[in-house]
């Protein structure tokens, strides 16, 4: 495994581990919906790494997964994005659980 | 809804773009976005490029600003070569104030009122004002006012014929008449 | 040596913006770090050669994301009118602990994961590179996408559908905030910048469709370049929401599942397995819907909106 | 041909979604009819072939694998989907009088409706890793607007939760794709197993940890259910039965798929089974509390739903044919009986006014037909004779006994009592009245309610009726049953 | 080492001096419109000096054309938010306070 | 030829990004930190476009075209922002 | 899996069950086709069981069985003891069932009353016809699932109440039914019925399973039976109206926990290795213990249903009684209560609803005079009484009398003891409600109380009533003749009487 896969693989690591934290941790959606980006982006670039990517041909299977992961994610995140605006339109609040309920 | 709405004089507003304006605007656009089609594909896919050119002229013509001015392409290298140099000065300029190492610069506002008219030349002046040493367009007031930062304000006088300079120039470019250059 | 000294910074830099999000100061600061990056991930995608995910970064993450986070902030901020956030923005430290916690394990269980697994051959990847020129584009994950793992990139054109037709139903009972008003049209520059960067992104989305068969690029990222110059349209009120989508929009919407579908069905009267490509004109057929269904849903989708109005 | 019949399985409820966008009432309608009504047939004609040829492989594209993806069509898979047909179209019908095509509400419905039915379709026939992934979310995103078609607060929210959740339940997934990628060089389930038994490591297992990890959130298992009672409860009524009979279910079935098929039987992550069991019998016991204390019967049947895939996960370290037989009897009774019950709910729901136990008196009288199916769906989750339920309990615990697990078996009695205690405490709450002598309410029950009314009883009944059908079932249900697990 | 390279060489270090000088800016200045200045300007620079470097060393035409196009663009969006922001910032401090 | 030049450019302009993040993280108004994403979207650009000369990838400057044409459109989208409290730190 | 005349005794159950279904489907209203699909419904169940009976004596043979599950089927069959219980409460359904069309008259969901009413028959035919374990089991649920809705019928808090607490008991004991019945199928496998045991072959070595098992299966059957611990869920579901009571206590419920406890003895383990295990003299005890103690407590009810329910507590394990026994004599004592005090409860019961619904009569002391306000009535009340009792010639006696003949051929006297205190407990207990109905005074608030029976309820409430009693009675008188259930309970125990 070359040198440069393995900064990535770390990198990846640590930032999927930042995602999670962020998710757990945090009390907007907004927020959450990030760390649920930055987990995605931290997925796709193990895939990529793993996939090979630095030494040798690079590997298009992995390559094309994480395209088609991208897409999604970023489908997803809108139509979040669109759900929350509803829910603060509903609600009034943007937490899940609204600060008064603590 | 926006502040802006309420606030902006209706002379501001920019008309429905003439068909006359559209067609001028659709053809400077494609003739931009073919040479671009020509630097990212070279001569592989000129059918397919032309095609795209097109419609991409007709989409512009769609989105047009406003009313385009006529200019003369001779013009246009003269004009480049001031841009060019205005910027590149200005480059050195803000290079020069940031590693001084008492930060030499004066922070001043100045306001300038503009003759150009609407559209593309007043755009440019916008645009352009920003990579000149030292100054930066921040807002156009009501009445045609230019608020302009200024990074060397002790001397206002030289921040406006700097100002001056690129309104003439600018309106040199479209053929309009000289501006007066005074600014108030 | 060099070379990893980049790769290094870009890791580097990947951390602490992932950090600064999550513990932004506040949510716009957090999201301005996101969209950094994004910007920083396409520069790890370069390095990592894959060019195809750069562009889609670019165009995606740090373009319609980005644009996407802000306007919504600002619709939430709108909606919230001047009531005051009430309570932390994070959660309290009895939480944070243990989350710190359960994500440091995570991370040093990943990395030690990561770092003992051997270098094994990718058999899938060593396949498509042999059999690619059966496909008859020499871009090789454009040959995954349309030819080896085509049903995937439909399926997933079905989640785009599914996203909007979501936008729908939640935009409903609910007009979304407005968007950034047609105020901008009165400042100069922002029609400048429209008038110029839309038919450009007409063009380069083109061009990378184009491109997509023999180099990267290809219908995603096409249609994620064509989508953000729709998204300028509607950040500059030039396309406002509107509550039905048109026919033209609805078939549009659609084109892409339903051209990817039928090009793979096709094949099975004449005894060919489903979604067998009948030849190079069929995928750049396909990818042409592709492109358009993707643009148009990502605009949508921007807008939170059913269809979309012209305004001028 | 079968494999035509395949590909209808996916690409009807696929094309008919699209036809459902365009904006005409005749082409909803085609693509409804289209899309949901040819099922059962092409299923009819598949099952045939599975029974005739048994499980066999579709290439797409022709593209081999581990190049290309594969479907996979075995017995399961085929319960799966005649269950999605079935429920679904049920469900479906049920849904009719509600989004009726031309009306707004419908318009928006169908689209989603036909998405969700080929993305189950499709998960179930997948036999991809990554394809399935590209399918889970898939299901997520049509299922979670179906939920927020509701339009209350409480279904927003919910809906926000579940899509937050899955959303991280499937880079979870993902994350696990990548490390076994990455360790075999394919994606393919069950090319992997040679590839795995060689490489093994602790990547793998972390790998497959992650995708647990993923799929039980998926699936709503305790602890990680957190996301499910409200999302159910606060759903459209059909789309509440969809979820608690087809759409958790995926990810368990995902479960099943990839510690029957695809790990091989000596890899370290067999023990997982064992945590899954305890985690299934938590969720039984938690669940069923829960669904006792709860106060709307929606949150009720929610909660049931909880407990009773708690069943579903016990399953796994009994490995047997019994156990095998069980499971695949859980995963239809529980499907038929909570679709029925929640359909049933949504007609008290709309009759009533409000589905808070302490609103529902005199039910027997206002919607006599809705608590009839309730109670006889009823039945079949308590696990009573003579029911599918019933039927299904008893495998489990004929299992359970002869491999000589006790505890489950504890659990598994104190799971079916609980579930006697909260079916019987909502039967209990709609036969109550004030008074005694009060005369017989005026108020009938509309055709449309009474039609809807049939509908939950169809599969209430069905539910009841699986309870005498079993042998059948079972027949084609011993051909699919996985390799280790067919050792007497 | 030809001449070409030389100049090459020059336009591509010179380009990061800028790119550094206005990154220095914008850590020096002491408010968001000097800022402004330099982030403009001097990144605007660098982006021409790197681009010229890069279409020297390259040497095609059609890379070089593509490479200007590349740098016009930058100007435009660099410019367009440069007043953008100059703006929303105006708009943000007080209106008491506006100059 | 000269080996060394495209790496140390890149790693020259990795570095400025390094110190523009600095800004970002200071803040103080948002305008700032605007201000400091347009700063990483030149610098991006500089450095696929080095990227791509130095790794021989030309789709890189591809990448770097949809960057410079994308730029703006965050601005925008920041500009459209309401005139609340975003400016606290 | 055959559906010729073999399948009769499928019919017999589903007869009831489509009665069930159509009384659902036609709803509330059209009363008169309701009465006619009810009394047709029964009518024609008794022609089928009696057609049933006919042929078994001349030695035909009737089983359908069915694959419910590998190794497992539903099995239905018609032996003698079949017979008995399902003419038994063939019979008692059709009166049963006209009983209640009167009592209900008038009142709201008879539609689900009925519904449910016929398929709680229809679980007490398939208990009754089970072939083996598994099938008697799944009957013996559905009878608790079909009548919780008859016990929470009113929809009081106190018949919620009493629902919930029938239902703790019923599947608490369904749930030790079901783990008994697992862990002999495992041992096992899924064995028929068969007359003397099917365990004996098994019994060596598995002593200790086996008295698990069967302790298992007698709490399960206990529950419903009123076993001793188990049996406070039966005194509170008196608040369901009276025909759900006869219902519980006669025809189905209890019945079907006793005949339960009949076949785990003789043909689950057989009496032989049963007694061998020591678990007759366990049943036996818990019996005789109930027996007693369900009277005495009987004895301190004021509330005239409640004091009823005592005496079902204690009357039904006379049946345990005479099985735990054994021996032929005690048996057939045993089985013959089994209709005895079917016939003889159902009186009762029938004559506490007419009490209540006449003239809202509801606790003991209420009764004096009543012989002059509701002579028909009385009359009938009297003849229960006595029979429950054991006064000869009526039926009660003829039980005791072979119980106790059968205790003294076992060689335990003890039981001899107990029946007699049981029978003076009974006297006890029931002599003063005699005295009361015909030798107190007639209250005045009582003589002008106007009763709320007439016309053709009075017909349809009292007609029963007067058959019950007169078949409680010449169940007695002609207990030697044939057709009598004596003569065919020792046709069944002995071969030939």
């Amino acid at each position: 495994m070359s040198a440069t896969a393995t900064i990535y693989l770390l990198t990846a690591a640590a930032v999927f581990g930042i995602g999670v934290y962020g998710l757990l941790q945090a009390r907007q959606i907004l927020r959450q919906l990030l760390a649920i980006n930055l987990m995605g982006g931290a997925t796709f670039l193990l895939l990529i790494t793993l996939g090979g990517g630095a030494d040798g041909p690079p590997d298009p299977v992995p390559q094309a997964m994480v395209l088609t992961g991208i897409v999604i994610a970023v489908s997803a995140t809108a139509f979040a994005l669109a759900l929350l605006v509803k829910l603060q339109d509903a609600t009034g609040s943007s937490d899940l659980d609204p600060p008064d309920a603590e | 809804m926006t502040t802006d709405s309420a606030t902006t004089p209706p002379s501001q507003r920019i008309p429905t773009p003439s068909g006359r304006a559209r067609l001028l605007w659709g053809v400077q656009c494609a003739v931009i976005l073919g040479v671009i089609w020509l630097a990212l594909t070279g001569v592989d896919a000129l059918i397919l490029g032309a095609i795209t050119v097109i419609a991409g002229g007709t989409a512009g013509a769609w989105a047009v600003p406003g009313m385009p001015y006529p200019w003369r392409p001779l013009r246009l290298f003269r004009f480049a070569g001031f841009f060019l140099w205005s910027s590149i000065s200005g480059g050195f300029d803000v290079a020069w104030r940031a590693l001084h190492p008492r930060l030499a610069i004066d922070p001043r506002w100045i306001r300038y009122r503009l003759e150009l008219p609407a559209g593309q030349p007043r755009t440019l002046m916008v645009s352009i004002l920003s990579l000149l040493p030292g100054t930066l367009s921040a807002d156009l007031e009501p009445d045609n006012v230019l608020l302009v930062h200024a990074l060397m304000g002790s001397d206002p006088d030289a921040v406006r014929a700097d100002v001056a300079q690129l309104e003439r120039e600018i309106a040199w470019f479209f053929s309009l008449p000289e501006p007066s250059g005074d600014g108030r | 040596m060099i070379a990893l000294a980049m790769d290094a910074i870009i890791a580097i830099g990947l951390v602490w913006l992932a950090l600064r999000t999550v513990r932004g100061a506040n949510v716009f600061s957090a999201i301005i770090m996101f969209i950094v990056f994004g910007l920083i991930m396409s520069l790890a995608w370069a390095r990592l050669h894959a060019p195809d995910l750069a562009l889609a970064e670019a165009a995606i993450g740090a373009g319609i994301t980005g644009a996407l986070l802000l306007v919504t902030w600002r619709r939430l901020q709108v909606l919230e009118g001047s009531v005051p956030q009430v309570g932390a923005e994070t959660r309290s430290l009895w939480l944070t602990l243990p989350t710190g916690l359960a994500a440091a394990l995570l991370i040093a269980g990943l990395g030690w994961v990561a770092l003992s697994l051997p270098a094994e051959p990718a058999t899938a990847g060593e396949l498509a590179w042999q059999r690619l020129p059966e496909m008859g584009v020499s871009n090789p994950v454009t040959g995954v996408l349309l030819g080896f793992r085509a049903y995937d990139t439909l399926l997933e054109m079905g989640v785009l559908l599914a996203a909007w037709l979501g936008a729908q139903v939640v935009a409903s009972e609910h007009r979304p905030g407005a968007l950034p008003g047609p105020a901008h049209e009165e400042v100069p520059l922002v029609g400048a910048l429209l008038s110029l960067v839309v038919p450009i992104s007409l063009l380069v989305a083109v061009y990378l469709l184009q491109a997509g068969g023999s180099a990267p690029g290809g219908a995603f990222q096409g249609g994620a370049v064509l989508a953000a110059g729709g998204v300028l349209l509607c950040l500059t009120g030039r396309l406002e929401a509107a509550d039905q989508a048109s026919l033209i929009e609805r078939v549009v919407l659609i084109l892409g599942l339903a051209v990817f579908s039928g090009v793979g069905l096709v094949m099975l009267p004449l005894g060919e397995p489903m979604l067998a490509m009948p030849g190079v004109w069929a995928i750049y057929l396909i990818e042409t819907a592709l492109l358009l269904s993707i643009a148009l849903t990502l605009v949508l989708l921007f807008a939170a909106a059913p269809g979309l109005r012209r305004r001028l | 041909m079968p494999s035509e019949f395949l590909i209808g399985l996916i690409f009807l409820p696929l094309l008919g979604a699209c036809l459902a966008v365009l904006p005409w009432r005749w082409s909803i309608r085609l693509g409804v009819f289209g899309g949901l009504a040819s099922l059962p047939a092409l299923l009819a004609a598949l099952t045939l072939a599975v029974i005739r040829d048994g499980a066999w492989y579709y290439t797409l594209g022709g593209w081999t694998a581990p190049l290309g993806i594969r479907l996979f069509v075995d017995p399961l898979a085929l319960l799966m989907l005649w269950m999605v047909a079935i429920i679904g179209g049920v469900a479906a019908a049920h849904a009719w009088h509600d989004f009726r095509p031309g009306t707004p509400a419908g318009a928006r419905f169908w689209p989603l409706w036909l998405l969700l039915t080929a993305a189950m379709n499709a998960l179930f026939l997948s036999a991809d890793l990554f394809n399935l992934y590209v399918c889970l979310e898939l299901v997520t995103l049509a299922a979670i607007p179906l939920i927020a078609m509701a339009g209350t607060a409480t279904a927003i929210r919910a809906a926000m939760r579940y899509l937050l959740l899955a959303l991280l339940a499937s880079l979870v997934y993902l994350l696990g794709v990548a490390l076994l990628y990455n360790a075999t060089g394919t994606l393919d389930l069950y090319l992997m197993t040679d590839g795995l038994a060689a490489s093994g490591g602790p990547a793998t297992s972390l790998a497959f940890a992650l995708i647990a990890a993923g799929l039980l959130l998926k699936g709503a298992v305790f602890p990680l259910h957190v996301w499910l009672p409200n999302a159910h409860a606060s759903a459209p009524g059909p789309v509440s039965a969809v979820l608690s009979a087809l759409v958790v279910k995926t990810a368990i079935y995902l479960i099943y798929r990839i510690w029957l098929w695809t790990l091989p039987a000596e890899d370290p992550m067999q023990g997982a089974v064992e945590l899954f069991a305890v985690l299934g019998a938590a969720a039984l016991i938690y669940g069923g509390i829960l669904a006792l204390l709860q106060e709307r019967l929606k949150l009720v049947i929610a909660y049931s739903t909880v407990a009773q895939l708690g069943y579903l996960l016990l399953v796994l370290p009994l490995a047997s044919v019994t156990a095998w037989q069980a499971a695949s009897y859980q995963l239809l009774s529980h499907g038929l009986a909570k679709a029925a019950m929640f359909l049933a709910a949504a007609n008290i729901l709309h009759a009533v006014g409000s589905d808070r136990l302490a609103d529902l008196e005199r039910l027997d009288q206002r919607t006599p037909l809705s608590l009839f199916a309730l109670a006889l769906a009823g039945v079949s989750i308590m696990g009573l004779p003579p029911s599918g339920g019933f039927l299904a309990k008893w495998l489990l615990l004929e299992a359970a006994w002869r491999e000589g697990r006790w505890l489950l078996l504890a659990a598994l009695v104190l799971g079916s009592l609980l579930a006697a205690a909260y079916v019987f405490r909502i039967l209990a709450a709609g036969l109550r009245r004030e008074d005694p002598t009060e005369a017989e309410d005026a108020e009938g029950t509309s055709p449309i309610g009474r039609r809807q009314a049939a509908y939950a009883l169809l599969l209430a009944v069905l539910a009841l009726v699986a309870g005498f059908g079993a042998a059948p079932i079972l027949d084609i249900v011993d051909a699919g049953i996985p390799a280790g697990w067919s050792a007497p | 080492m030809n001449l070409q390279e030389v100049v090459a060489t020059a336009l591509l270090l010179s380009g990061c001096f800028f790119y550094i000088a206005g990154t220095v800016g914008l850590l020096r200045f002491p408010d968001v419109f000097s800022r402004l200045h330099a982030l403009t300007k001097a990144d605007n620079l660098g982006l021409f000096l790197v681009c010229g470097g890069l279409a020297l060393q390259q040497g095609s035409p059609r890379i070089a054309g593509l490479l200007l196009v590349i740098w016009l663009l930058g100007l435009l969006a660099a410019t367009v938010s440069c007043h953008l922001i100059a703006r929303r910032a105006l708009q943000m401090t007080d209106p008491e306070q506006r100059p | 030829m000269m080996d060394w030049l495209l790496p140390l450019t890149g790693i020259v302009l990795l570095l400025n990004l390094i110190l523009g993040m600095l800004r970002v993280y200071r803040g103080p108004t948002a305008a700032d930190r605007m201000l400091a994403a347009l700063l990483f979207g030149s610098t991006t650009v500089a450095v696929l476009l080095v990227f791509a000369e130095w790794m021989d990838v030309p789709a890189l400057r591809d990448v770097a075209l949809l960057f410079v044409m994308l730029a703006a459109i965050i601005s925008v989208a920041f500009v459209g922002l309401p005139e609340s409290d975003e400016g606290n730190p | 899996m055959t559906f010729g005349w073999q399948a009769l005794p499928l019919y017999v159950v589903l007869i009831s069950v489509v009665t069930a279904m159509l009384i659902f489907a036609l709803g509330e209203g059209r009363q008169h086709v309701r009465t006619a699909l009810n009394l047709g419904g029964a009518i024609l169940k008794l022609v089928l069981i009696m057609l049933m009976l006919l042929a078994i004596q001349s030695g035909a043979s009737f089983e359908f069985r069915m694959p419910l599950l590998p190794g497992l089927d539903l099995v239905l069959h018609a032996d003698r003891l079949t017979m008995l219980f399902a003419t038994l409460s063939a019979l008692l359904w059709l009166i049963t069932t006209v009983y209640a069309i009167g009592y209900l008259e008038q009142s709201p969901n008879r539609a689900r009353f009925f519904g449910f009413f016929s398929l709680c028959v229809a679980a007490t035919m398939g208990v009754a016809s089970a072939g083996n374990l598994f099938t008697f089991f799944i009957f013996y649920e559905l009878l608790t699932l079909a009548t919780w809705p008859l016990v929470v019928h009113r929809g009081t808090p106190e018949a919620v109440a009493a629902g919930r607490l029938y239902l703790a008991y019923t599947l608490i004991g369904g749930v030790l039914l079901l783990i008994g019945l697992i862990w002999l199928h495992a041992l096992a496998g899924g064995s028929d019925f068969i007359v003397g045991g099917s365990l004996a072959p098994l019994a060596a070595g598995n002593e200790t399973t086996l008295r698990a098992i069967f302790v298992l299966f007698m709490l399960g059957f206990g529950v419903k039976a009123a076993l001793l611990p188990l049996h406070s869920w039966l005194p509170r579901a008196m608040v369901a109206p009276a025909p759900v009571s006869a219902l519980l206590h006669a025809v189905a419920v209890v019945k079907a926990g006793a005949f339960g406890l009949v076949r785990l003895v003789q043909d689950v383990f057989g009496f032989d290795l049963a007694t061998s295990l020591g678990l007759t003299d366990l049943l036996a005890g818990l019996a005789a213990t109930t027996v007693i103690y369900g009277s005495v407590l009987a004895l301190r009810q004021s509330d005239l249903k409640r004091r009823l329910a005592f005496s079902t507590v204690s009357q039904v394990s006379y049946i345990a009684l005479g099985v735990a026994t054994g021996g032929v004599l005690a048996t057939i004592g045993g089985l013959v209560h089994l209709v005895h005090q079917g016939l003889t409860k159902i009186t009762l019961f029938f004559c506490a609803g007419n009490y209540a619904e006449g003239l809202g009569v509801h606790s003991v002391e209420e009764l004096d005079g009543l012989g002059q306000r509701m002579p028909v009535t009385s009359v009938c009340f009297t003849l229960g009484a006595f029979g429950m009792i054991g006064i000869p010639p009526l039926a009660g006696f003829v039980t005791k009398w072979y119980l106790g003949a059968g205790a003294a051929a076992s060689g335990a006297p003890w039981i001899i003891a107990v029946l007699v205190a049981s029978t003076l407990l009974n006297a006890a207990y029931f002599l003063p409600l005699v005295h009361r109905l015909w030798f107190r005074p007639l209250p005045d608030a009582m003589a002008k109380r106007e009763l709320a029976i007439t016309g053709g309820r009075m017909q349809a409430l009292v007609g029963p009533t007067i058959v019950v009693a007169a078949m409680a009675l010449l169940a007695g008188l002609f207990a030697g003749t044939p057709g009598s259930p004596l003569f065919w309970v020792i046709r069944m125990v002995g071969g030939e009487p």
